[in-house]
């Protein structure tokens, strides 16, 4: 077991099976089905400065080996966080990654401020740039490079706890932004968040989400969340969490190879909320199979042909 | 809740397009607690549709449970190819229950297509008890029907066409059973227009009605909060931290009429 | 049947199935598998100046519902292709819409000059601009609205054929990048070509595809598609060739719905090289069974909730 | 070139994770022209895997047709639960044949794993035509073969760990026969390393030798140009338009091995 810990800033992680924002709740949902103390970390659901109730439904539906979302952020809002969560993280071994989400550098300042105001155990933010930006006319942070830099740097000046940015695909050059993340200080980049995409039911003529668009995700997106982590390992020198389409210890394998040294599993989670505990299991058994000594030492191995 | 591996004990059309599953899940069937409950079905192993399907249990004796269900797209053709002696995982059990009648009040059940599953599940549960109550059970056309239509046991059936029971939708019987019996209660599963025609009318007439509804559902166990309804009035239950939404497989599928909204 | 005909520019198609450009060869391939002259048209695969070998092996992979690939423009040249294909189209009675690919504006213009110069049957051009540009260090001109704005221009002014910019959806904005090709004069638009993925076989560690990133088809992306065209569709006003996953009726119905005019089938031919007449077929019946009077009026009409 | 729905008559496995399937396909067996021509298969109707899968035919008797596969990823494994009466949908005759040995040669025909389909294909016809040849068959170990060793037959055997048959590699066998036949002409079908042995081999003595190659298959049939593989020399055929790659599904499977390279 001991060959899977890794280090990420100062924090120790007990294994790279993380999971994901937005697909886990607060953590506390399906406590028969699933040991949190055996995850590497939990990320929780994304956090604003108010309470959002989130989008009309539909909110979800299912596409070829994959399923699009709009959940719209539905969360009880930093202040019940601090108050109802954070207590109940004091008993869990696992680590705790606080994803937070604001539509100006401001919100996200303050609901991070509050939390850091407060004695808590979390391990670390996840900063969900893939939210309207309402100063830039609805554009997401995380298409801007500037922007980026500039949340990263404003939130870095105020904790020592981990920051780790998460990228959005739906940019013309994911690299770019890691790079604006990591000179601005981030410890780390997380990628990748859900591909924008649109379903519809040709039979009712209707679009099968409210919001029309929403995001894409499972494994349908896999070899795009590979891609985006690969470029991100040739170029940045901070950790990369792998995410996107993750549903077994290969895939996991996929993405330390392609350089993740940890990864999140979003979608799999809800066919089976004790997975990420399977996953874990058989990325055990890859690597006491596989030429690799351990978890870190398969991270950006793979062998390319040109 | 749990997660079973469930072998198939039978698997056959009972109706046009609708098919009767049974299967052995003695540890979700011994944790069921009443009609109304869902399991979350994996026909397969491969992620071509990575989402389990909800289905309402229909009956459940300890160790097996049954499942109605109606060939609709992908999964439920999937389903309807399983053989005894093959397996599938089910997830459950899910949800909340149809809450019990009072002794002197009459239980009108409405059942709309595959709505059915958890109102024969609840007939069931009126039988044992030993209460009088009503069914009611509606379809577009005598094949989808695989009950009889038997006024004197108190079993109406109706189709859009005429072509079994009554002609019409089940709000006929409805009616006139909610105007001859003094204390009615409905209780109703079946296709949202349905659900929308009988919340208004209970309503209405101020008589109480539980409604099973269905939401497009990404996990039915609080991780994804893709399955909300709206609700009618603030506070009703404390799933999903929010007041404007529910979660339907967390605070549902049964609600009291006038806690939800239909959009 | 006539209720499926279709107007762009000044040509009539008989119908909204056309193929996808590298996924029905020259249009020559399979002759007993499908009948041709049944197609709206047939998009030839990209076409260069000069003759392209292509990427070495392994070129393409499978993925979850989608597979990825990397065929690196193999192609016979613009020469070849007017000495030995359009010579066949004049005895084809389906329209033949020539895919240009150049890695600078000269080198589009002088393929475009080259076929204008001989007298042919081709319908027009669809420009390919998911090619790295050499003036601008390795970007895709898809990325770039000024690059699209000037490349749509000088093509505009060489030809009165139809020009059809097809867009990529790597990138931050597609319909920016649309309404840059609108408005330099290009008759339609495409979308999309394929998204950026990588895909890795955990056991050997290795790649699967030699050049390690390639382009993802198939129903995977479908969700992808669709919202381009739709986002594209509420902007522009220049018809939009649905692209992207499509693999029966009913996919050609939500793209028509989402305000596609017309669509191109890809992968889906690599399974059944005769699967655009069945698809034709789908879409007859889906018709005729629906309350729309004929494929144009489904055009655009999804109802969204918001 | 035809596309059938074939419907499967036995599906069996013959060695440890090797199995065989035959089915009906009059279309294709008719059109089919002799070893080293395969077939294009679709398991399942969804699209979780898009592709289909090539094979070579083992066996053809004009109406029906024969493959040996193993157990390799998703689709293999589709096709291992198939059952008498299911169907798969096959698209074929693709590819060339082995080109045919003149009357003085002596045919060696070498198969390693699952290479080995073609390979028992081409000793049909030898035997069909009173070819004397003899054939080697590779394998890891002794549970992987189906076939007896019978060097008084001219079958030989070898496997990696000595369980069956000669120890080692096909390479002992084959270079003896070489040495043993005046006018030696070598067939081989199987994983690349072999292939690349073989050809090296065959080369060094300057032996005729015919490999049949494997790459990965879009469409095979052209649309695609996935399935190259690198020319050892000028134009060799004119298929894919190109001089530096061939279509293994138009200009292959099979190719003298001085055509090609393997990277
Ligand atoms: C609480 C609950 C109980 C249900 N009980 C029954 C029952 O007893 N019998 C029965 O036949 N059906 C029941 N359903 C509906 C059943 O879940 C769908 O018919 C089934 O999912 C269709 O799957 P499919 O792959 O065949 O169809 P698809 O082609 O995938 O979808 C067809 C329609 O099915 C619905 N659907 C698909 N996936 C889901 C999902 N993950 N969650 C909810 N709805 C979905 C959607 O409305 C969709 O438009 C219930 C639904 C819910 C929410
Ligand atoms: C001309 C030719 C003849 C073949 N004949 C045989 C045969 O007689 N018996 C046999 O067992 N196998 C044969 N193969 C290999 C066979 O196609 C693969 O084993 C099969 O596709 C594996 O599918 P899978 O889904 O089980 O495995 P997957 O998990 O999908 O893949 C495992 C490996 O199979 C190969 N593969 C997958 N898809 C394709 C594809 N579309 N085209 C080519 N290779 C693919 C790849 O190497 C891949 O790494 C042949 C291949 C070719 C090209
Ligand atoms: C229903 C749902 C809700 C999500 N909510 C959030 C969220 O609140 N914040 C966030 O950063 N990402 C959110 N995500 C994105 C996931 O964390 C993850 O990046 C994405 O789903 C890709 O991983 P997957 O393919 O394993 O699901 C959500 C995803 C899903 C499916
Ligand atoms: C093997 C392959 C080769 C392709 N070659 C080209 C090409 O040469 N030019 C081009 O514009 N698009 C090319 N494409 C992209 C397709 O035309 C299409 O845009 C894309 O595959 C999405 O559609 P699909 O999901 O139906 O395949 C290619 C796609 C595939 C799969
Ligand atoms: S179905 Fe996921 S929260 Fe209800
Ligand atoms: S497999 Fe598609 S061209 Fe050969």
């Amino acid at each position: 077991m001991s060959d899977l810990k890794l280090t990420m800033g100062n924090i120790e992680f007990d294994n790279p099976i993380w999971v994901a924002s937005g697909t886990f709740g607060y953590g506390t949902e399906a406590p028969e089905l699933v040991d949190v103390n055996r995850l590497g970390a939990i990320v929780t659901k994304s956090i604003t400065r108010q309470p959002r109730e989130g989008n009309p439904p539909p909110r979800i539906v299912e596409t070829p080996s994959g399923m699009i979302n709009s959940i719209g952020l539905a969360n009880i809002g930093v202040e019940r966080y601090i108050k109802e969560m954070l207590p109940i993280y004091e008993s869990l071994t696992t680590k705790i990654i606080m994803n937070i989400a604001g539509t100006d550098i401001q919100e996200y300042i303050e609901i991070l401020e509050m939390v850091e105001s407060v004695s808590s155990v979390i391990a670390g933010y996840e900063i969900n740039i893939s939210c309207p930006n309402v100063k830039k006319g609805g554009m997401e942070f995380g298409v801007d490079c500037d922007m980026t830099a500039k949340l990263t740097d404003a939130l870095r000046s105020r904790t020592d706890r981990l920051i780790i940015m998460k990228l959005s695909p739906n940019v013309s050059d994911i690299v770019s932004i890691g790079q604006a993340s990591q000179d601005a200080g981030a410890d780390a980049v997380s990628a990748i968040n859900t591909v924008v995409g649109m379903s519809i039911s040709a039979k009712t003529g209707t679009s099968d989400i409210y919001t029309t668009y929403g995001g894409l995700s499972g494994p349908a997106i896999k070899p795009v969340g590979l891609a985006a982590v690969h470029k991100l390992y040739q170029k940045l020198n901070i950790p990369i969490i792998g995410i996107g389409g993750i549903v077994n210890g290969q895939d996991v394998a996929e993405y330390m190879l392609a350089g993740a040294q940890a990864v999140q599993v979003g979608t799999a989670n809800f066919r089976n909320p004790g997975i990420s505990e399977d996953i874990l299991s058989q990325l055990e058994t890859f690597i006491s199979e596989s030429k690799w000594p351990s978890a870190n030492d398969m991270v950006g191995q793979v062998k390319t042909h040109s | 809740m749990h997660i079973e591996k469930a072998v198939i004990i039978s698997n056959s059309e009972v109706a046009h397009q609708i098919w009767e599953m049974k299967f052995e899940a003695p540890m979700i069937a011994k944790a069921s607690k009443g009609a109304g409950e869902f399991i979350n079905i994996l026909a397969m192993e491969n992620w071509q549709n990575p989402l389990r399907r909800p289905m309402s249990i229909a009956s459940s004796d300890g160790t097996t449970l049954s499942i109605i269900y109606k060939i609709f797209g992908e999964v439920t053709t999937i389903l309807s190819n399983k053989r005894p002696g093959d397996y599938i995982e089910i997830l459950g059990p899910l949800g909340n229950t149809f809450s019990h009648w009072q002794n002197d009040h009459h239980p009108i059940l409405v059942g709309g297509g595959v709505g059915l599953a958890p109102i024969l599940n609840l007939q069931h549960e009126c039988k044992s008890a030993g209460v009088d109550h009503s069914i009611i059970i509606g379809a577009r056309s005598a094949n989808e029907h695989f009950i009889d239509h038997e006024p004197d046991r108190k079993i109406y059936l109706t189709t859009d066409d005429g072509t079994a029971g009554e002609s019409g939708t089940v709000m006929g019987p409805l009616e006139r059973l909610v105007a001859d019996n003094t204390k009615p209660y409905i209780y109703a599963c079946g296709p949202e227009p349905m659900l929308v025609a009988i919340r208004e009318f209970s309503l209405a007439q101020n008589i109480p009605a539980q409604l099973s509804v269905e939401s497009y559902m990404g996990c039915g166990v609080g991780l994804c909060q893709g399955c909300v309804i709206p609700r009618q009035n603030g506070e009703i239950q404390h799933h999903s931290y929010h007041q404007k939404y529910s979660l339907v497989c967390l605070d549902g599928p049964v609600y009291e009429a006038e806690d939800i909204q239909f959009v």
